[in-house]
């Protein structure tokens, strides 16, 4: 009988989910082992027309990373939904937006404008990109850029959710047993639309340091904390860690090294808006009742837009700013 | 991922949708059939079977067409568009219990005072109803069936505050056969009261309505008296408070004392009164208030003692015939367990000093209230012998100044309600103890209760002379010879619309009342609200007058603002109903609008630990995780919100059931 | 129907009631006047050291705009009597900014014309004469000049006075004028233009 | 644009001050403009920052978060945290392009039915000034059709 | 050195020269170093304000703002006359409790290429500076002749302590600042009822009667206290007190002899400094005996009998009035 078939695609992302696949070392044998993988343009050379030719939910199991953020993206997405049984939305940037999502935060002009024509980029022809080239050998074209950044569940049905930048590799190997044994008959499938290959809480619950009570009267970015105390709570000293907030599986990695939680691993289950969960709690703890003082204190947080949605600004119930879509 | 995605145990289905005209109130500015007309065609979607209006929701007629409808159609959800839910929320909820349906599926939403109360475009006023309405049902698809929380109710109450309301409260739970812990700060029980000589209208004795009832109070097998005693803390909550008392120390044994005041008597040191005799009498250290103090035992003061000054003297060991003297005596320190509370704090007197325009304090004869109580009361420093400060002298004339730090920006802007009453009784007792010439100086009469008006009448024949004005100025520089040795009240005859300077012998200023200095940390101890000015707040005004905010703790008299002697006894005896009704109910039902914790949620991230003011948050070590005390929780929420992990839900209030009703309310344009 | 002006004189009625005059002395009074909140308690006639010689009471002129009764408040001589002591504004309930509105009312009788007694407006305009020439006051000047216009019997008694102040150099034969006039100008000027409203 | 703009504002009470207010405003029959719509919850410390994302998503043009006045707050403190959350919550918005005049804060107690309504006549003037702010629904979740029910075949 | 913006005002320069001369008498020893407002005008008194509103409040607002220039070591503007202080922190007060006017005035105020934001100076009265600032202990050790013995009434007038909008003073009524400084000059103080009761103010002007009997109130007063001096912190209440003082007798056929000081002169005798740089002589109603029971001999001071001659008067835009010359001569 045939090995169920597997595909992998990299849409809006830096490529680290990739990578962290090819890191669950001998593991990755055993997806060869039990998988054909029909589609996999990093690790082998497919063209989207043989993807096109394969019959409707021919692909077992799919692993999309990246957000929708061209055409081609879109296209890809609708393509690999029509024709796999099981799509994951694999990874921060295609369950939530990730850093490319933070271009929501900005027109496709303003990022056109940044990318080609600033002290940053050498672009001595001015180089701008067109949709459209007529070239000598006639016209070329290039996918256009949607006005924001779209989560794969935005685009597409999504099966589960695999959260993580990127998925931690112990928890890739973990799911990928899963779906084996599933395709064995040794086990069940979750739950359509569930979160897997991580927690159920949140940072604090893997998170190794003294926690108490919290009476936050200034907040410090942390290379401003010197030295940080190793043995309790990062938020407790002011420094603005998005633990909290943060669904739990990547064993507290942040925390338990010296670094506030940057929030990667997205809001944890039910949470309809990841930024407003660390906004209540945060203001809920400073210690002050008069507005000028709460205000100092805010001071602390320069930028509250890419604190509390770094990673979650394209999932978030706003999704862009009104620079992106307000003409 | 949207809320819709996570649904509850099961959501309603079949919803009936009911508009009330309410007469013409709704019905005469909102469309309302075409309000019901629209729910049914276009909330079908979300589940309305059955959508009517009716003239008068409320009436028996009306909830009988919900409980018909529930039992036809077998409704599961019910939305009624009329008054506030303050109004008839229960109401509903009761006709929908009936039914046979739990009464948290039943939504009532506001159209009357949010809308056609409010509003005059007609066209607008309907768009906005459907728009509430809409509110209403997407909400109702979240309501979860609750169950209200019993919990058992220790029927012994603590009564804060000995004086008259204080007493009243007591009196009454103990008479109905359960224990009271009554806990007064000085010395004795009695509060102002004790201080008065007559009482208005009536002129009765102070003393001789108020002690039986002291005397009663200090030996009823049911009240356990605690004078010169304090409440440190307490917690718990409604049925089940635990309260640390802390009983200073007499110095005397009170097993031992039989209050036969012989040490009193042999006491050499002498110093003035400044609490009860308000300045204007002696007492010794060790004392009792007044004659008629109960308890009888004498408290020993220790700052003035000589003995716990200098180490000598002990006078009153000496001579005492029952050895009850104890200079080792120290503070005790106990709990008790309570069901209810009874807050019956009183009042302090406003410091007429701070309105200096009235030489208060700098001119010898100007008086305030408490000690013309005090001078005239045949109890009192002078034996009732109305006299200027020099102890002999009888005043020929007397002006009584109203509102003295009351009705004032400056000072305190609200009426103190009594001082009216109180000045037109000291103008009555004047007369009648000196036969002065009387002035009073007033802003408005206030007389508005039974038998005060005819009191001024009275007052009006025996002679005074009524000044409608607020007086400027209390002076001692006089400018004409006539004037000379006189103090000068200059004021404008509003109704002569001329000043005039009235020179006088004695001035009583009718000072107002103020909520007690330490009113903010009682309130912050019992868990109970203050108004900005520091008077306890109802949990309505007028409805509910002597309950508060916190389940289980009552307040009555001057506590929750100036009041006269019967209201102040009323609120004793109906914060006492209050308190035996729940007693007797032996279980009380706590509105199940809880929050509640899920512990797998729960990463013990402790952002919600320091934000309950009832204490219902409890952080568990060893499982690391918060849990909620659902008696202590008020039901806020604020926690609910404050979870970064979205790990606290809250019943009644619950993100689903607000962000649906969002959706809905935006769904009208 | 018959004819109003025949019943007014009939019934002896006053004119109708200007129930605007509150509200306009209100907004053009300097600060927040809080007029409306006046509760007739007369603590202001009471601490007023020259109410004796007022014709009406501040109180009562408080009735009087909230009754509209314009002409008598502008006739009356109570705010010309003012000694702007604030002895009356810090004792008032109800802060209500009562020298100011005497301020307000001297202003709105001089536009009018309708106060009688023109000693005191006169010694107002003096003053600002004078500082509007030499952005500043100087005392002989004026109490000379307004003597002379008002009391010339009295003169030769004051003047002894002023003599006596002039000697003791207490008073200056000729004012001293501020450098730059032009901009105090340019700035009056200007402020003339404008109006206190809403 | 040649009619006026009628703004959308969607209201966060509390149950026992500004909500009982709302009441109030309307048994003395005190007028305000139709464009706020309420929500009742139990306290301004209910007040989570989704819900006013979640209106200014859904098409309000303004929220507006009442409460009781500091130091009077039934559940003793309790407004003050509303009144933090809701400092850094605007700064937020900003980052987003919201104007800070679009949410409002206001105190008002039982008592201030009149109060309240003035403060409800003003803030629509102010976002009447600021105009629609007509979030997109970016087609999201709705657009496509969900998959049916997975059964796995190897 | 407590730094100060210095306005004095119109009275510094004429009828209060003795509160000029004693204030600069006395400024170093108190280690206070004042900074006059550059080409300050008038603050406009109680007069300029019932005529317009706008211009009197620009008339005013024009030295906030040269002063708010001036600020850098201080922004504390201090005015010894008590008129000049009242409408300093009126127009302070009212320009930011109205913003319509404010921002009216500063519309003015543009047109001479000035402006001014209220709240930015804080400005305060002499005697509060003196006593809060300085301080009554430092005041005390700077006393060599403590004025034991001599009996004085303290005397405010009503601007100072009220409307007092800053709060910066101890009572509305009964002030006591006054009296703690003279109580740490070594004198005898008496608890003055009138202290702050009205001297007349304008009123001597626009109408006499009235003033004179403010004027006998507190003269009369002070007398049945047994005063030998009132001292003030007051240029128009010494002026009143002083110069009607006679008319006052005149009027009543009272024989009072009532002199009175200003504050600053009290605390320079004390400092042991002379009498003449203080100003004293330059009163009508003459010191002399008073200071004699502190043993400080002043010169008889007598105005020369001499013919009155004409009074130079402005002329420029003066209305119906007569030349004086006819006037006197008639």
């Amino acid at each position: 009988m045939s090995k169920p078939k597997f595909a992998m695609y990299w849409a809006a992302s830096c490529g680290g989910c990739e990578i962290a696949v090819l890191n669950t070392h001998e593991k990755i044998l055993d997806v060869d082992a039990n998988f054909d993988v029909v589609f996999w343009p990093v690790a082998m050379d497919a063209k989207y027309k043989d993807v096109e030719a394969m019959e409707d939910k021919s692909i077992l199991l799919t692993l999309w990373n990246g957000g929708i953020r061209t055409e081609e993206n879109e296209h890809l997405a609708h393509l690999l939904r029509r024709k796999s049984q099981i799509l994951v939305a694999f990874g921060s940037c295609a369950t939530e937006g990730c850093i490319p999502g933070l271009a929501n935060l900005s027109s496709v002009e303003d990022i056109f404008a940044t990318a080609y024509h600033t002290v940053s980029t050498v672009n001595p022809e001015n180089i701008h990109p067109q949709p459209v080239y007529q070239a000598p050998e006639g016209e070329l074209t290039i996918p256009a850029m949607k006005p924001i950044l779209k989560t794969l569940a935005q685009v597409v049905d999504v099966d589960y959710y695999m959260p993580g930048c990127p998925p931690e590799s112990h928890q890739i190997a973990a799911v990928i047993d899963l779906v084996i044994q599933v395709v064995q008959g040794n086990a069940q499938l979750p739950p359509k639309g569930a979160v897997i290959g991580a927690g159920n809480s949140t940072v604090c619950d893997e998170c190794k340091r003294k926690r108490d009570v919290k009476h936050i009267t200034a907040f410090h970015r942390i290379q401003e904390v010197a030295p940080l105390d190793p043995e309790l709570c990062i938020l407790e000293q002011g420094v603005p860690c998005n633990g909290p907030a943060t669904r739990s599986g990547c064993n507290a990695r942040c925390p338990s090294v010296g670094a506030q939680c940057i929030g990667c691993y997205g809001p944890a289950d039910g949470v309809l808006d990841y930024g407003a969960r660390l906004i209540t709690s945060f203001a809920s703890v400073i210690d002050a009742t008069e507005p000028e003082e709460i205000e100092r204190i805010l001071d602390g947080i320069p930028d509250p837009t890419g604190q509390f949605y770094r990673f979650n600004l394209a999932d978030s119930l706003l999704r862009a700013s009104t620079k992106a879509w307000k003409k | 991922m949207s809320a819709e995605e996570k649904t509850p145990n099961k959501k309603p289905e079949k919803i009936g949708v009911y508009v009330c005209h309410c007469g013409s109130n709704i019905a005469g500015i909102v469309d309302v059939e075409n309000v019901a007309k629209w729910a049914g065609e276009e909330l079908a979607h979300k589940g309305v079977v059955i959508a009517r209006d009716y003239k008068f929701m409320c009436s028996s007629l009306g909830q009988e067409l919900i409980e018909k409808d529930i039992k036809e159609f077998g409704l599961d959800g019910v939305v009624v568009a009329a008054c506030s839910p303050h109004l008839h929320e229960k109401t509903f909820r009761t006709a929908t219990e009936k039914a046979g349906l739990n009464p948290y599926m039943c939504e009532l939403v506001s159209i009357r005072e949010q809308v056609s109360w409010v509003h005059t475009d007609k066209v607008a006023a309907t768009e906005k109803s459907k728009a509430i309405l809409s509110g209403g049902v997407h909400r109702v698809l979240y309501d979860e069936p609750l169950q209200e929380m019993k919990v058992p109710i220790n029927p012994n109450t603590l009564v804060v505050g000995g004086g008259i309301a204080g007493i009243q409260a007591a009196l009454e739970i103990a008479n109905a056969g359960f224990h009271v812990y009554l806990v007064e700060r000085e010395p004795s029980i009695g509060g102002h009261m004790a201080q008065f000589d007559k009482t208005f209208p009536t002129l009765d004795c102070s003393a001789c309505i108020l002690t039986p009832r002291m005397v009663e109070a200090g030996t009823h097998p049911n009240i356990t008296l605690l004078t010169w005693s304090e409440v440190e803390s307490v917690s718990g909550y409604v049925g089940n408070f635990n309260a640390t008392i802390r009983k200073k120390a007499r110095y005397v044994n009170e097993d031992l004392c039989t209050g036969c005041a012989v040490c009193i008597e042999k006491c050499p040191k002498k110093i003035i009164d400044d609490i009860y005799e308000a300045g204007l009498g002696y007492r010794k250290v060790v004392y009792t208030p007044f004659a008629q103090a109960v308890p009888k035992y004498p408290v020993i003061d220790r700052e003035n003692c000589t003995y716990f000054q200098k180490g000598t003297c002990k006078a009153c060991e000496k001579f005492c015939p029952t050895d009850a003297i104890d200079f080792n005596q120290e503070d005790e320190l106990f709990n008790i367990e309570i069901g209810n509370i009874i807050l019956a704090t009183g009042y302090d007197l406003f410091d007429a000093r701070k309105v200096t325009n009235y030489g208060y304090g700098r001119l010898a004869n100007v008086f305030n209230s408490l000690e013309f109580e005090r001078l005239s009361n045949a109890a009192g420093p002078t034996n009732g012998n109305i006299v200027l400060r020099d102890g002999k002298t009888t005043p020929k004339t007397v002006g009584i100044i109203h509102c003295v730090g009351s009705r004032d920006r400056n000072f305190n802007n609200y009426c103190s309600t009594i001082c009216c009453m109180q000045s037109l009784k000291f103008a009555h007792l004047v007369k009648e103890r000196t036969g002065a010439e009387v002035y009073e100086f007033y802003i408005d009469m206030r007389t508005a209760a039974k038998s005060y008006d005819e009191f001024y009448q009275r007052v009006l024949e025996e002679g005074t002379l009524m000044v409608r004005g607020k007086v400027a100025e209390v002076t001692d520089a006089a400018r004409q010879p006539h004037e000379e040795g006189k103090l000068i009240i200059q004021v404008e005859d509003t109704f002569a619309g001329k000043q005039r300077r009235i020179p006088v012998d004695m001035v009583i200023l009718s000072n107002g009342m103020e909520p007690r200095s330490d009113a903010k940390e009682t309130a912050k101890k019992f868990g109970i609200s203050c108004s900005a000015d520091s008077w306890f707040i109802e949990k309505h005004p007028k409805l509910d007058p002597v309950s508060t905010m916190t389940e289980g703790v009552m307040i009555a008299g001057c506590a929750s603002g100036p009041k006269d002697i019967p209201t102040s006894v009323a609120q004793g005896a109906a914060a006492a109903a209050r308190v035996l009704d729940k007693i007797l109910q032996k279980e009380v039902a706590l509105e199940p609008i809880r929050a509640t914790v899920d512990e797998i949620k729960c990463s013990g991230c402790r952002i919600c630990n320091n934000l309950c003011p009832f204490n219902a948050i409890s952080f568990i070590d060893d499982l690391a995780v918060t849990r909620i005390n659902p008696a202590l929780c008020q039901g806020c929420g604020t926690c609910v919100a404050a979870c970064p992990a979205g790990a606290i839900s809250g019943t009644g209030f619950s993100n689903e059931q607000i962000l649906a009703q969002i959706d809905g309310l935006l769904m009208v344009a | 129907m018959p004819d109003s002006n025949a019943l007014k004189q009939g019934a002896g009625l006053r004119q109708q009631e200007d129930l605007t005059l509150l509200h306009e002395v209100s907004v053009a009074t300097a600060g927040v006047s809080r007029l409306e909140m006046c509760i007739q308690c007369g603590s202001c006639g009471g601490s007023c050291p020259s109410a004796a010689d007022m014709d009406h009471t501040p109180r009562m002129l408080f009735a009087m705009l909230r009754a509209g009764i314009r002409d008598d408040v502008l006739r009356s001589n109570t705010p010309w009597i003012c000694v702007s002591c604030y002895h009356c504004v810090v004792r008032c309930p109800q802060n209500v900014h009562i020298a100011d509105v005497m301020y307000t009312l001297k202003g709105m009788a001089i536009k009018a014309k309708q106060y009688k007694d023109s000693t005191a407006p006169d010694f107002s305009k003096s003053f600002v004469d004078m500082v509007e020439s030499f952005g500043r006051s100087f005392e002989l000047g004026l109490a000379t000049r307004h003597y002379l216009t008002h009391y010339p019997l009295r003169l030769p008694g004051m003047a002894g006075m002023g003599l006596g102040m002039l000697t003791k150099k207490r008073m200056h034969l000729v004012p001293s004028r501020i450098k730059d006039m032009e901009q105090l100008t340019a700035i009056l000027d200007k402020a003339k233009t404008l109006e206190l409203t809403e | 644009m040649s009619e006026k703009f009628e703004p959308t504002i969607i209201g966060f009470t509390c149950n026992w001050c500004s909500y009982r207010a709302a009441d109030l405003a309307g048994t003395a029959r005190v007028k305000y403009p139709p464009n706020v719509r309420l929500v009742r919850l139990m306290c301004s410390g209910r007040m989570d920052p989704t819900f006013v994302m979640k209106a200014l998503a859904g098409g309000a043009d303004g929220v507006m978060i009442t409460g009781c006045h500091p130091g009077e707050c039934h559940y003793i403190d309790q407004n003050y945290k509303a009144l933090r959350r809701f400092l850094l919550l605007r700064r937020t918005l900003a980052g987003l392009g919201i104007e800070p005049g679009r949410v409002k804060l206001v105190w008002a107690s039982a008592a201030e039915g009149v109060h309240l309504a003035a403060e409800i006549t003003k803030l629509v003037e102010e976002i009447r000034a600021l105009g629609p702010l007509d979030w997109p629904t970016w087609n999201g979740h709705e657009e496509h059709q969900p998959e049916p029910a997975l059964e796995v075949t190897a | 050195m407590n730094e100060y913006i210095l306005y004095p005002g119109c009275s510094m320069e004429g009828s209060a020269k003795a509160y000029n001369d004693s204030l600069m008498a006395i400024k170093d020893t108190l280690g206070i170093g004042l900074h006059e407002v550059e080409d300050w005008n008038c603050c406009g008194a109680t007069e300029y304000l019932s005529i317009n509103l706008i211009p009197a409040y620009s008339l005013i607002a024009r030295n906030l703002a040269i002063a708010s220039k001036q600020a850098n070591s201080t922004r504390t503007v201090v005015a010894p006359c008590s008129a000049c202080y009242l409408n300093l922190s009126k127009a302070d007060y009212y320009m930011d409790e109205r913003p319509t006017l404010g921002q009216k005035v500063n519309e003015a105020l543009a047109a001479g290429g000035l402006h001014y934001e209220p709240g930015s100076l804080e400005i305060r009265h002499l005697l509060e500076v003196l006593v809060y600032d300085v301080g009554l202990d430092t005041i005390k050790s700077k006393v060599v002749r403590p004025l034991t013995g001599l009996r004085v009434a303290p005397y405010l007038g009503c601007m100072v302590p009220r409307p007092d909008y800053y709060n910066r003073w101890s009572d509305h009524e009964h002030p006591t600042e006054l009296d703690e400084v003279l109580k740490a000059l070594g004198a005898e103080v008496i608890d003055f009822p009138l202290k702050t009761t009205c001297c007349g103010g304008h009123m001597t002007q626009i109408g006499p009667e009235t003033a004179y009997e403010l004027i006998r109130r507190l003269v009369s007063s002070a007398d049945n206290y047994q005063a030998d001096i009132m001292t003030t912190v007051c240029p128009m209440c010494q002026m009143n007190l002083d110069a009607y003082q006679a008319e006052t007798n005149r009027h009543f056929g009272t024989h009072y002899q009532m002199p009175i000081v200003f504050f600053t002169q009290l605390m320079g005798l004390a400092f042991g400094m002379d009498a003449k740089e203080l100003g004293f002589g330059l009163e009508v109603v003459s010191a002399k005996k008073a200071l004699e029971r502190i043993g400080v001999e002043l010169p008889e001071t007598q105005a020369p009998k001499k013919k009155v001659e004409g009074l130079p008067m402005p002329q420029r835009r003066l209305k119906k009035t007569a030349t004086p010359q006819q006037e006197v001569e008639a």
